[in-house]
């Protein structure tokens, strides 16, 4: 089962749970799961069905440049962090 | 838009001759008329020295003097600093202490510093940086730059004696 | 081809034995640029070349209901003038547009509206006179708190403010609410001995390159467009003419020219595309060069910021708690820095229980954009104050409790993501050997500050090509625009791959056409993810020329092997072949070999640059006057690739947080006008006020780079006024709650004024 | 910038012909660092540029011991800087000269430009004024003298009519026993403009022991540079000493009407000519004792 930080911000849909298990190969898998057991989670990451510019996908400490389609293990843990660039 | 003046002047060792209207700047006769873009454009009213150069000797802000003011007079600008034989010393010493990254406070830069080496051979580090205060860096810190200028003194100064004694 | 991307060999601890990496050359194009040959934005002249001025708006908030051009069309030696109407029907993003050029609003003093190209700039100017445009002048909003408050006039009705907590419904001028909860906030205060809290205002600072931004746009027959910009990105001004101009990439090729300085301001494009607009109306090329005034009003300096800190800990000396409100003025459209700065705030500590809260807030002044670690400097300010604070209370050393609390590998950051291997502790360990830290002041009122800061590093895309020529030099393409030295850095590490001398390797920039999209040379990346690129192309030539080899000698492939000084086969030891040799076999063995590396670094797990500054201060009691005596910097770096490269990224860096510090900022009149409009009055520093700064280099390699190169050139800036703020708590047992720390300022937090 | 006509008279007259015959319309250009600014940011407009750096009578630098100074209105301030007498004989008049704006500026910049250009915050007025300094004013009608302490009637606005011409500044001979000073206060420790300016000028009696005359001029505190009759009188018959120059100091803090702009605060601006005043008064007293006072600017 794949371990998901979840912001604070959307810690009311999860009953207050800052992490939570789900299945999936995929990240977009494993919302989708998310979806099914907290529903509204997807819209808040993905105002209209894509993630927010200023959201990053982490996977085992590594920014995902796949986003949604990165590839995710068994034991992987996700977190979203800011989109960041530089100066 | 007619209105415009012939000027004659000594630009680089080379007598020079071109139209310009009165409001023209010695900087945008340099650049846009002559051509001679090494002297850069950073505030145009005086506040940064990018557009240094010699003007009969003396250094001053090239976007503050009119093209029509030097009528008679004697300009260098960067790009006549190198001679047939090479890199100025202080050019080669900007080289060699890193004293630039973007280059585009160096062409000001180099004038001034030229201009202070052909008044005092062998100037302190407090009077580089009072005399430089006027040429505004970004990228440096300006310290690798007052070591060049001091490097440079150092071999101009040793030329020097070695020329006396030849 | 290339060696699959996952199986980058992890760098070992022990030095591998380098022959270029390490070593000081001169950088390209140095010589260029000591004659005055190199050619920046403003330099480019074409034939029939126009030139174009632009028309900014007098006021910071207002609704446009006119624009009348006819007067300036008709005007003698005036050729075009475009508005906002000239930009095709619903291309690109709206934002994007506007402020490109004003639609129905204008929202900072110095929104373009419109643009003339003239036979010379002067008849541009006196053109735009001639312009006239009627405005319903609204009341603006210039303080970001004001600027949150309910009944605060809005700048765009349809913002609301998004956050992961969903769309908030009624208009607002905060575009974004970022949270990070990490532990129990609240359990952590309760267990602290000691609880500092502490809010701090820095004004907005401008980048302060010199080069102002320079365009020149040229339409060809066939309808395509060459821009030749001074900018960091050449790829991204692309992407951006491309949608606002609805015309194909392939239409469009974006030249970078010399840079004279960006710091982040020259990753967003100002003159591009009215360039491109005038030079398709006029039907000649033209050169758009912004002023001094334009640049320090219209381009998109850092934020100006309020920051709230609060941070508790035990009597041990452990930071329990740590809580943060970052309010960061967007300018006229959403996006600013917020979102870094919520990230770096707390970064280089290890605290169990975090919350930070931050708040992207649109203000009439103009777009914000990126300077140099963007968000982190502020938000470095204020933390290492109250850190400075924890620790006096606590009676413990401040280098001392920074060790006790620094971030290790695997300590998870506010936002859940758990830290690599990065040289936190080594920084603190080496910073507190150093002479510095312990040499006498040597006089009345002197003091000595120490701040902590980070900038984590971002990777992005880049791409690199390696042409062999059959003298055995090589070629190498890039589309990181040289800034400062990357180029150089870039180069080495393809060198030291070849095995070649870096003499030997031609290295250049290449425009939009001839190169693989490259991101922005910003982030501290371009040395890191460009150098990956390089390192890719150089392996995958190796490659060809093992072939080549077993080609040549019969013999396969496998069996060819390069030490980067000959290339041997396991079958026949007496076969040898050097570089340069094998390259003259190249024609007759298949023809030229080019090696090809596109990289995207975001996929390794990257750490960043941490730095602990030391600053010894002088204050005149009198007037309040600060004068830096002694600056050492002590950074994680990875890997130099070039020492003095690194060093004058380290000497920059602190020289503009100096400026940050104590002279900089962009100061606005109540009805929004920008009171500092020349560099008389937006005081950079001079050769007189910045000290000798003295880097010291740590190398704890980045295990994820096959040199272990972190990215160097940020962090420098980000400790600086915090350390300086520390110096003059020591002087006048103030803190100091405000940027920059002005001679007026210090007095009255004196108590003198 | 609006096109205009340029001339580069070589004759006085010919100058004052042409400045009185575009009237308002002409302006005079000696180095042109605050004229070129102000006319690119439409502060001012012209329709005739008359370029006075070949008229003779602007370009003498002639000092006579008993006549004293002579400061043509167009000789730059290099020049200026670097005479010998002008530095032996007025180091308080050089400490101002000598920093304004940077080495480019000052190959150009005069006396006479910074004059009329008749900045509060401009450094040579104050220095000049406490040296009793009188302008020589030229038009076609003829020349007349004015103080420098009357020259600036507001920022930017000088006694100057239509067609008149500043010719040169006189300085009165140095008296011995004199000396004078002048510091500002900048943020930036060079290439900077004055938040606050003090110049003082003490005379020494016989004995020097005590004060026998002083002025004090204030410069970036009021719409000209100042005159601080009361600080200075206070100073006369009393014997040199902290407490005389702190006095001097409040009465010139009194004296002063600072605004707050975004160079400074009125209250830091109050404070600082209080400093500044007190420590040109040293600088001033060791200068008459023959002394020379510590480098440190404000």
């Amino acid at each position: 089962m794949v371990v998901v930080w979840i912001p604070s911000l959307m810690r009311d849909l999860t009953g207050g749970r800052a992490r939570v298990s789900a299945p999936g190969r995929t990240v977009a898998e494993v919302l989708d799961a998310l979806e099914a057991a907290y529903p509204g989670v997807r819209e808040r990451l993905c105002p209209g069905g894509r993630l927010h510019p200023s959201l990053a996908v982490v996977v085992d400490g590594r920014r995902a440049p796949l986003g949604l389609l990165e590839p995710v293990g068994e034991e992987s843990e996700v977190q979203f962090v800011p989109a960041v660039s530089g100066g | 838009m007619d209105g415009k003046v012939r000027v004659q002047a000594t630009i680089n060792g080379q007598p020079v001759e071109f139209l310009c209207e009165p409001r023209q700047s010695l900087l945008e006769c340099l650049r846009d008329i002559l051509g001679l873009t090494g002297t850069k454009e950073g505030c145009s009213d005086g506040n940064c020295g990018a557009c240094s150069v010699l003007l009969n000797g003396r250094l001053v802000n090239s976007c503050l003097v009119l093209g029509v003011e030097i009528d008679g007079g004697e300009v260098t600008t960067v790009e006549g600093l190198a001679g047939p034989d090479g890199l100025h010393p202080l050019q080669q010493a900007f080289i060699d202490h890193a004293a630039l990254q973007c280059g585009y406070c160096t062409p000001g830069m180099l004038l001034a510093a030229k201009a202070l080496l052909d008044r005092d051979p062998d100037p302190s580090e407090e009077r580089i940086r009072q005399w430089l205060a006027g040429n505004l860096c970004r990228c440096t810190g300006y310290d690798r730059i007052v070591r060049a200028v001091q490097d440079a003194a150092r071999r101009m100064r040793r030329d020097a004696d070695v020329h006396a004694e030849g | 081809m290339s060696t699959p991307r996952d199986e980058r060999k992890p760098v070992t601890d022990e030095p591998v034995s380098l022959r270029v990496i390490g070593t000081r050359p001169p950088l390209y194009g140095a010589v260029d640029k000591v004659l005055g040959r190199a050619v920046f934005g403003a330099d480019v002249s074409l034939p029939e070349l126009l030139h174009g001025k632009v028309l900014r708006s007098p006021h910071a908030h207002a609704r446009i209901l006119s624009v009348d051009t006819r007067r300036a069309e008709g005007y003698p030696g005036v050729h075009a003038v475009v508005t906002a109407r000239d930009l095709p029907e619903g291309a690109g993003e709206q934002f994007e547009r506007d402020n490109t050029l004003a639609g129905d609003k204008v929202l900072y003093v110095g929104h373009p509206i419109a643009a003339i190209a003239a036979e010379s700039p002067h008849i541009a100017e006196e053109a735009l006179a001639l312009i006239d445009v009627q405005y319903e002048v609204l009341p603006p909003v210039l303080d970001v708190r004001r600027a949150m408050q309910a009944d605060a006039p809005l700048l765009h009705e349809t913002l609301r403010t998004w956050s992961l907590a969903g769309q908030a419904a009624s208009p607002s001028n905060v575009a974004e609410h970022l949270q990070h909860v990490k532990g129990d906030p609240e359990q952590g205060f309760a267990e602290a001995d000691v609880i500092v809290e502490r809010s701090f205002t820095t004004t907005m600072v401008h980048q302060g390159y010199i080069e102002p931004h320079a365009s020149t746009a040229l339409w060809h027959p066939d309808g395509s467009l060459t821009v030749w910009t001074c900018t960091q990105g050449a790829f991204p001004v692309r992407e951006h003419l491309s949608s606002l101009l609805d015309l194909p990439m392939a239409r469009i090729r974006v030249v970078p020219t010399e840079i004279g300085g960006g710091f982040g301001g020259k990753a967003s494009s100002y003159v591009d595309v009215v360039a491109a607009l005038l030079a398709r109306k006029a039907g000649r090329p033209v050169k758009v060069v912004m002023g001094r005034d334009e640049v320090l009003k219209a381009t998109g300096p850092t934020p100006g910021t309020f920051i709230r800190v609060r941070m508790g800990a035990r009597r041990d000396g452990r930071i329990v708690a740590a809580e943060a409100e970052l309010c960061y003025e967007a300018g006229a459209y959403p996006g600013s820095s917020v979102g870094s700065g919520a990230d770096t705030i707390f970064a280089c500590y290890d605290i169990p229980n975090a919350r930070v809260d931050g708040y992207d807030v649109v203000v009439n002044k103009p777009k914000t954009s990126s300077y140099r670690a963007p968000g982190a400097t502020p938000a470095v300010f204020a933390v290492e104050q109250v850190v400075d604070e924890l620790a006096e209370r606590l009676g413990i050393d401040p280098l001392d409790f920074r060790l006790l609390n620094c971030a290790r590998e695997g300590t998870r950051r506010v936002s859940g993501q758990p830290y690599p291997r990065v040289g936190f502790a080594e920084v603190l360990q080496a910073a507190k050997a150093h002479p510095h830290y312990s040499a006498p002041l040597g006089g009345p009122n002197r003091g000595r500050g120490i701040a902590f800061g980070y900038w984590g590093n971002w990777a992005g895309q880049s791409c690199c090509t390696i042409s062999v020529n059959a003298d055995g030099t090589v070629s190498l393409l890039t589309g990181s625009v040289d800034v400062s030295g990357a180029l150089t850095g870039i180069a080495m590490q393809a060198a030291e791959e070849l095995g070649l001398e870096l003499r030997q390797v031609q290295a250049r920039v290449a425009d939009t056409a001839s190169i693989g999209y490259t991101d922005v040379s910003a982030g501290s990346r371009t040395t890191f993810g460009t150098g990956l690129a390089a390192i890719e192309a150089a392996r995958d030539v190796i490659a060809q020329m093992r072939a080549r080899a077993a080609r040549l000698w019969g013999v396969p492939v496998e069996t060819v092997s390069y030490d980067r000084v000959v290339f041997t086969t396991s079958v026949d030891p007496t076969k040898r072949l050097s570089f340069r040799e094998l390259a003259a076999q190249l024609s007759a063995t298949g023809g030229p070999v080019m090696g090809r590396g596109n990289v995207d670094g975001d996929v390794l797990r990257r750490g960043g640059a941490p730095g602990l500054h030391i600053a010894d201060v002088e204050l005149d009691p009198e007037t309040g006057k600060v004068t830096v005596l002694r600056y050492t910097a002590v950074q994680d770096v990875g890997r130099a690739v070039h020492p003095g490269n690194v060093e004058g990224q380290i000497k920059g860096g602190v020289a503009q947080g100096i400026g940050w510090a104590l002279y900089e900022g962009c100061f606005y009149g109540e009805d929004g006008q920008l009171l500092n409009p020349t560099l008389l009055d937006n005081k950079l520093p001079t050769a007189m006020d910045i000290p000798v700064v003295e880097p010291v280099i740590v190398e704890v390699p980045d295990p994820v780079h096959p040199y272990g190169v972190r990215g160097a050139g940020e962090t420098p800036i980000v400790p600086v006024a915090g350390a300086i703020a520390n110096a003059l708590y020591r002087i006048t047992g103030r803190r100091m709650e405000r940027l920059p720390m002005t001679p007026a300022y210090v007095l009255e937090r004196m108590g003198v004024i | 910038m609006k096109p205009f006509q340029y001339r580069a008279p070589t004759l006085l007259s010919e100058a004052l012909s042409l400045l009185a015959s575009a009237g308002q319309r002409a302006r005079a250009l000696a180095g042109g660092t605050d004229l070129l600014v102000q006319m690119r940011r439409g502060l001012i407009s012209a329709d005739l540029i008359v370029d006075v750096k070949k008229v003779f009578e602007l370009n003498r630098l002639d000092f006579d011991p008993s006549d004293g100074l002579t400061i043509g209105a167009a000789v730059p301030l290099c020049r200026i800087c670097e005479s010998p007498e002008v530095a032996r004989h007025y180091p308080g008049l050089v400490d101002a000269l000598s920093i304004i704006g940077s080495v480019a500026v000052r190959s150009r910049a005069t006396v006479g430009g910074n004059l009329c250009n008749a900045a509060p915050s401009a450094d040579s007025i104050p220095a000049l004024i406490v040296h009793g300094a009188i302008c020589t004013v030229a038009s076609r009608e003829g020349t007349r003298q004015v103080p420098v302490a009357r020259f600036c009637t507001g920022p930017g606005q000088t006694v100057l009519g239509p067609g008149e011409l500043l010719v040169s500044v006189r300085v009165p001979p140095p008296r011995p026993r004199a000396g004078a000073r002048y510091l500002r206060f900048t943020p930036r420790h060079e290439m900077d403009i004055a938040v606050v300016g003090v110049a003082a000028w003490l005379e020494l009696s016989e004995g020097l022991t005590t004060i026998a005359n002083a002025r004090i001029a204030l410069g970036a505190v009021a719409p000209t540079p100042l005159l601080a009759v009361e600080a200075g009188a206070s100073l006369v018959g009393r014997t040199p000493s902290a407490a005389a120059f702190a006095e001097a100091a409040a009465l010139a803090q009194r004296v002063a009407a600072p605004i707050s702009d975004v160079r400074g605060t009125a209250a830091q601006r109050r404070h600082l000519v209080g400093i500044l005043t007190r420590r040109a008064l040293e600088g001033a007293l060791q200068r008459a004792r023959g002394a020379e006072p510590d480098g440190r600017q404000g």
